[in-house]
């Protein structure tokens, strides 16, 4: 029984943690929320290039470490954990996971090594409007080598230089792989829940595009990309539950109420406890998702599937009881508790809500029976 | 059983809708927000302007003894007017806290001669009234608070912080609650006084929240002078004339907030349903969860008139009016999720002019978390319903029997 | 604004509260509870007859005392709070109401007197297998004036004389009168999760049954009395629950560990706090349907599924969280914590499960909004 | 990552393997509870040839040291052997208590010669052992416990009452937890102590749980004698000693217990939905909250495997397995319920044969409320959670510095 990351990975750890202690304070971070025309951190975009990390999954002939999956969990971990304000998911759980898994040769030889470099910034684009996408809902064409239509909201959308995109191609649906930087390209900055991470619309006119993988496949294959990058939130999101259950067990030590700290009053104490529990169950999903990831196992969908169920849910409850364990304190701009509540949120829908994926993780373990 | 007014309740309502009609624009909704479009300085002159015309018509005070120019009617007429005038826009908000909380207790405590000075202005809207209980160190622990008062001849010197004060920038007038004795149990130190707003060293800071507003304040007191006259009951016995207060303010709060069930429910009927076919509304899961809201949002509602139907008859309400916060508060925090969340990807946006209704689910999710705090949190107000509905008995106390100043406080 | 029961209905509720302290203590629902063989206090529904209440909604032609639903209202809150062992509500707010709703006069003349003197046990049955049962889902067939089929379970079915029966008849469905004394008629006694009450599976071969209003007006008859019904079985659940919260409050107080009371710790408060709101939820919502049910108002169909929704949850809870404060204690058979847990139940799913009632809310909603 | 075995742990589990596959017939189902089909009588006969089997070919005492008759191993090969006989109908449940927790208390604080009377013994199965610690008036305060032990020459004169006692009728010896000094703080004035079950003035009560069942008891004390030579520890050291007892315990519970989200799907195929078409498992709010047991179950079987890991690289376990039973009994209630009201007014019958898996739900809701309870209820495990987990400060204490005798008890 081997259930843990080995000593290489947790040293790794070790060391994202310190490195983001110094260069991604909550300072950082609120640079970005206070000024909507900064959309990401630069400075620690370019350090967390320097550190290998964009590349820390990407094979060695691409310019990455050619580290494993597990590797990039535990960074995924730290990540949350600082509710850095970089476009490091959209770029690496979802553009180079896309590219790695349906690019070809030339895709990959161009574009990988640039993003191990930290010189392009990705972003993943299949929203069009209000709800749950599916296949039939898709209107973004791609025809005769252009895309037109409409993607809203794209997180890291206004920061990014090429997106991959979802449109329909004839009958079916396929995934493009778009520069963003051409005339057919429109973006329009958007206000979100959570500032401290950059989102836009981006609309396309005849924009040229290049299909990513077969014709028609593109569905299969975002769902694919989904699943991947489902593992990988789920660690920022644990990350981010255990940052919240910490914050909060500090403050509940050190703050009095009634000549006491608040935390000697059960009701602290079991809301604790209970944000431990939900943080323990999301965390060994987490790692089994880690395991499948990792080891490209067949169950990865329902490792995906329940990882990412419990952990959205598991962010938001510590997010909100955090706050309410700091009382009046934690309702202040100063203190960062909301940095976390907005940040759960955006994790919890940017890759499809907890519904949606509570209904893939019963498809899923209902296919997993009828085999 | 019937939901009908009695004959004279019935002939105060159409009295009062006569006045709200002559007086105030109806809201374009039952559910509509009262319009903040008024610039501060602007919606305070019209607030004024109302409270003025209120107080001609006898709807100020309604259940205010005549002497104090009042009307001497009984509760009940209070909420008929309170419910009529929801369905107004009527910029009655800068006088809820002062008429309803702090002139009582100057009523409850003052003598004639500073009642005659300050009860009808008041009345009249002439002066605005703020409450300073809350600081920074005593919170849910409200008489652990620290702001010192000082003896100084016939003045009392004030030194300290007071947080979290709703109206502060524009009152002019506050009831302050103070520790004039910090060698005794912290019960037996505290002091409540009348303080100037815009006497020198009070000074008024707003409070950033999460949600991006600035409703409420931080209020500074440096050398602050309060003469002898304007202290509210004896000196030491501040914490009896605050729970005057309180009470009034558990009456105040736990009315409903932000967007209810109807609001999702047009919202649900839009969306597609994140599984299966169909709109959210068909969604199964999504219909249990609102039944549950419905059940809830419907029990708060009739609970409320049966607290009304107590006033109606005469008899103190019975304690279901305590449940209302804790139900609404976190009603609006599950609604404001749950209607995010089955925005998928898109429920992020908070542009209110691309978000579903100007992005009020949104100001749902960033506030509620606050309205679980303010006025009590959720756990004090359990702890009220343990204690003072069922009777359980305190927690163990580790300020029992300790000079104020010799309690931890951690620092 | 009258929105509470009347002097006359508080006093009515005080006398029952008297007679069932000294009838109906703990020992005599164990009685029923202990012996397979009995299947009700004959007894107390003798006493219960005395007293008047089994007619107390029943006009003074019949040989009811003619009051109103509301004074039916408060005895129900007594008997459920007293977890009465009498098939009264299978007698009184199913059988009676049914016969009031859609007897004709022969039927009424008939029965509502024998009701009213407690000579006559009736019950009510639908359901006749496992889930919620639907028009499209009804077996039992009505035919040339007999009935053949089987119903199981039907609460109360062990004991009474009468059943209203709901049958397949052509292409719709009705609601039959049966006389259970007799040749076609066969019933077998099934053991429960709550034995304080006889449950039986009444099987009919070509049994003799009469019509209970309009042939196919069956389903939407039942509809109605099941609305009648919910209103009164709420009130049973409220006075259960605030039994519950009155037995855990007491014990909290006087129960002692860590030398405190354990109503002195904040995870009992706030567990009996939370039990508290969800009562008065529960309580205002049935009184809503009290109103509706004794002034025939429009909007009975969604007060009786709102009261019902929210006394079945609040029972539950508070049957479920009592045992929790009696800690071992509770998890005795000689405590009473799980005579309430049983009942709690049976209530819950006797008439349709908090599920059914809380869609049937959401339907009623939509059509109040529609008209 | 892996789930593999080390080669060493792998041909363990072989050997294992192998002797239970000689030694007894495999479950039909995974998840089959074992055959309660033999009288007790018999289930303790063949309980007790089936230790005696483990105990030659060397799977008794695992851990255990090789001078006690152990195998010396590593805490893993313990859990190996256990996922292995988990997989059997084996008849070990008489024994683990006695061994898993009474007898190692035995071995950490007895003498040599004491050793030698019981270890052997008891972990042949010749000798069966109990533990007799919570009290009427001392269940989740233990340490509360009032049994009173008086020294009388070489012996203990001992009179109380234990309670919730599993294996009492059939136990040869128990360790008891016994007052031996009123007169200071309840935590020094304890002693823990081997008690003969045979003895003169012990008698064993079966105790009558709600959900129908007798596997508990009640055990009274009448001037029973223990010799001074059965104590275990010092006089006053009880505690101490219980707490070692007390720490193997918290290691035993916690497994899932009742029917679990794969058997609920099994009955979710068959039933009609509650509301709209088609079959329960096609009910989009049973699909949400199946999920939610999918995520849990699974979250709980996986942290497990964490521990496995720990143990395997010889590390500590760490305290993901203190989450188990404040999931799982809570888990096995939500499940009895929503069975039984998906079943309707069905679901209300619980006879075997007509109810769906014989009844199985309607037993986890009958018996779910006495695990939320049992081996520590749910807000004591919450309060372990936070205070040893957490490190949150221990709540306000009554107890401190007052003798046993004079605390508040309430009677």
């Amino acid at each position: 029984m081997n259930f843990d990351f080995s000593d290489d990975q947790k040293s790794l750890k070790d060391q994202a943690r310190k490195f983001l202690g110094d260069k991604a304070s909550s300072k950082v971070t609120r640079r970005v929320l206070d000024d909507a025309a900064v959309s990401y951190d630069e400075a620690l975009w370019r350090g967390v290039a320097e550190m290998g990390w964009l590349g820390a999954a990407i094979p060695e002939e691409h310019g990455g470490l050619g580290l494993g999956r597990l590797e990039l969990c535990v960074l995924a971990e730290e990540l949350g954990r600082a509710v850095a304000p970089i476009p490091f998911s959209s770029t690496v759980y979802f553009f180079a996971e896309a590219l790695m898994l349906a690019g070809n040769a030339a895709q990959k030889a161009a574009l990988l090594p640039k993003v191990a470099a930290g010189d392009v910034i990705g972003c993943f684009a299949v929203s069009e409007g209000p709800g749950a996408p599916s296949p039939f809902s898709i209107q973004a064409k791609f025809e005769n080598g252009t895309l037109t239509g409409a993607k809203i909201p794209v997180t890291d959308g206004d920061c990014a230089q090429f997106a991959i995109v979802v449109a329909r191609e004839g009958a079916g649906v396929s995934l493009l792989l778009v520069d963003l930087n051409q005339p057919g390209v429109t973006r329009t900055t958007l206000k979100t829940l959570d500032p401290t991470r950059g989102h836009a619309k981006i609309e396309f006119k005849h924009a040229k595009a290049e299909r990513l993988g077969e014709a028609g496949q593109g569905w299969d294959l975002a769902e694919a990309v989904l699943d991947r990058a489902a593992v990988l939130l789920a660690f920022e999101q644990v990350g981010g539950s255990q940052a919240c259950l910490e914050m909060a067990t500090e403050y509940a030590k050190s703050r009095y109420a009634f000549s006491r700290p608040i935390g000697s009053f059960q009701a602290i104490k079991h809301k604790l406890a209970d944000m431990y529990v939900a943080i323990e169950v999301a965390r060994s999903n987490a790692y089994y998702g880690a395991w499948a990831l990792s080891s490209e196992a067949a169950e990865l969908p329902f490792a995906a599937a329940a990882s990412r169920a419990a952990a959205s849910d598991a962010y938001y409850m510590c997010a909100k009881e955090n706050i309410q364990t700091h009382g009046g304190m934690g309702f202040t701009w100063e203190v960062d508790c909301h940095l976390f509540f907005r940040r759960a949120k955006l994790l919890a829908v940017q890759a499809g809500s907890p519904a949606v994926w509570k209904e893939k993780l019963v498809k899923r373990l209902e296919r997993r029976n009828a085999a | 059983m019937d939901f009908n007014d009695t004959p004279e309740e019935a002939a105060f309502r159409a009295e009062a809708r006569a006045f709200l009609e002559a007086t105030c624009k109806p809201k374009a909704a039952e559910n509509e927000r009262v319009s903040r479009s008024l610039k501060p300085v602007e919606y305070l002159k019209a607030a004024k302007a109302y409270q003025k015309k209120k107080a001609e018509a006898g709807f100020a005070g309604i259940t205010w003894a005549k002497a104090q120019g009042g009307r001497g009617m009984a509760p009940i007429f209070n909420v008929i007017f309170g419910q009529e005038e929801a369905k107004f826009d009527a910029p009655s908000q800068a006088f809820a806290i002062g008429l309803g909380m702090c002139v009582p207790t100057v009523i409850a405590f003052a003598d004639d001669a500073t009642k005659d000075r300050y009860v009808a202005k008041a009345l009249k809207g002439e002066e605005i009234w703020c409450q300073l209980f809350s600081e920074p160190g005593a919170g849910s622990d409200v008489a652990a608070s620290k702001t010192k008062a000082v003896r100084e001849g016939d003045d009392w010197i004030v030194n300290g912080q007071k947080v979290w004060t709703t109206g502060a920038q524009f009152s002019d007038f506050g009831i302050l609650l103070a520790r004039t004795n910090p060698d005794v149990e912290k019960h037996k130190g505290l002091t409540m006084f009348i303080v100037d707003m815009k006497a020198p060293g009070v000074e008024v800071r707003p409070i950033h929240q999460m949600s991006g507003g600035r409703d409420f304040n931080e209020v500074y007191f440096t050398e602050v002078r309060i003469p002898d006259k304007n202290r509210l009951g004896e000196p030491g016995q501040g914490w009896g004339v605050a729970l005057v207060t309180l009470m009034n303010e558990r009456l105040a709060v736990g009315g409903s907030y932000g967007p209810d069930y109807k609001e999702i429910l047009d919202l649900a009927r839009t969306l597609p349903s994140p599984t299966g076919a169909g709109q959210l509304i068909q969604n199964e899961a999504f219909r249990q969860k609102f039944a549950d809201w419905i059940v809830r949002a419907e029990g708060y509602k009739l609970a409320k008139f049966r607290t009304m139907t107590a006033l109606s008859r005469g008899q103190a309400p019975g304690p279901e009016s305590a449940i209302g916060k804790v139900i609404n508060a976190n009603q609006m925090m599950d609604i404001g999720n749950t209607a995010i969340e089955a925005l998928d990807h898109f429920g992020i946006i908070n542009d209110g002019d691309l978000a579903p209704m100007e992005g009020a689910f949104h100001q749902s999710y960033m506030f509620a978390p606050g309205l679980r705090i303010a006025g009590g949190t959720d756990e004090i107000l359990k702890n009220i319903i343990a204690e003072r509905v069922l009777g359980l008995p305190q927690d163990q106390r580790a300020d029992k029997g300790v000079a104020f100043k010799d309690l931890p406080t951690g620092r």
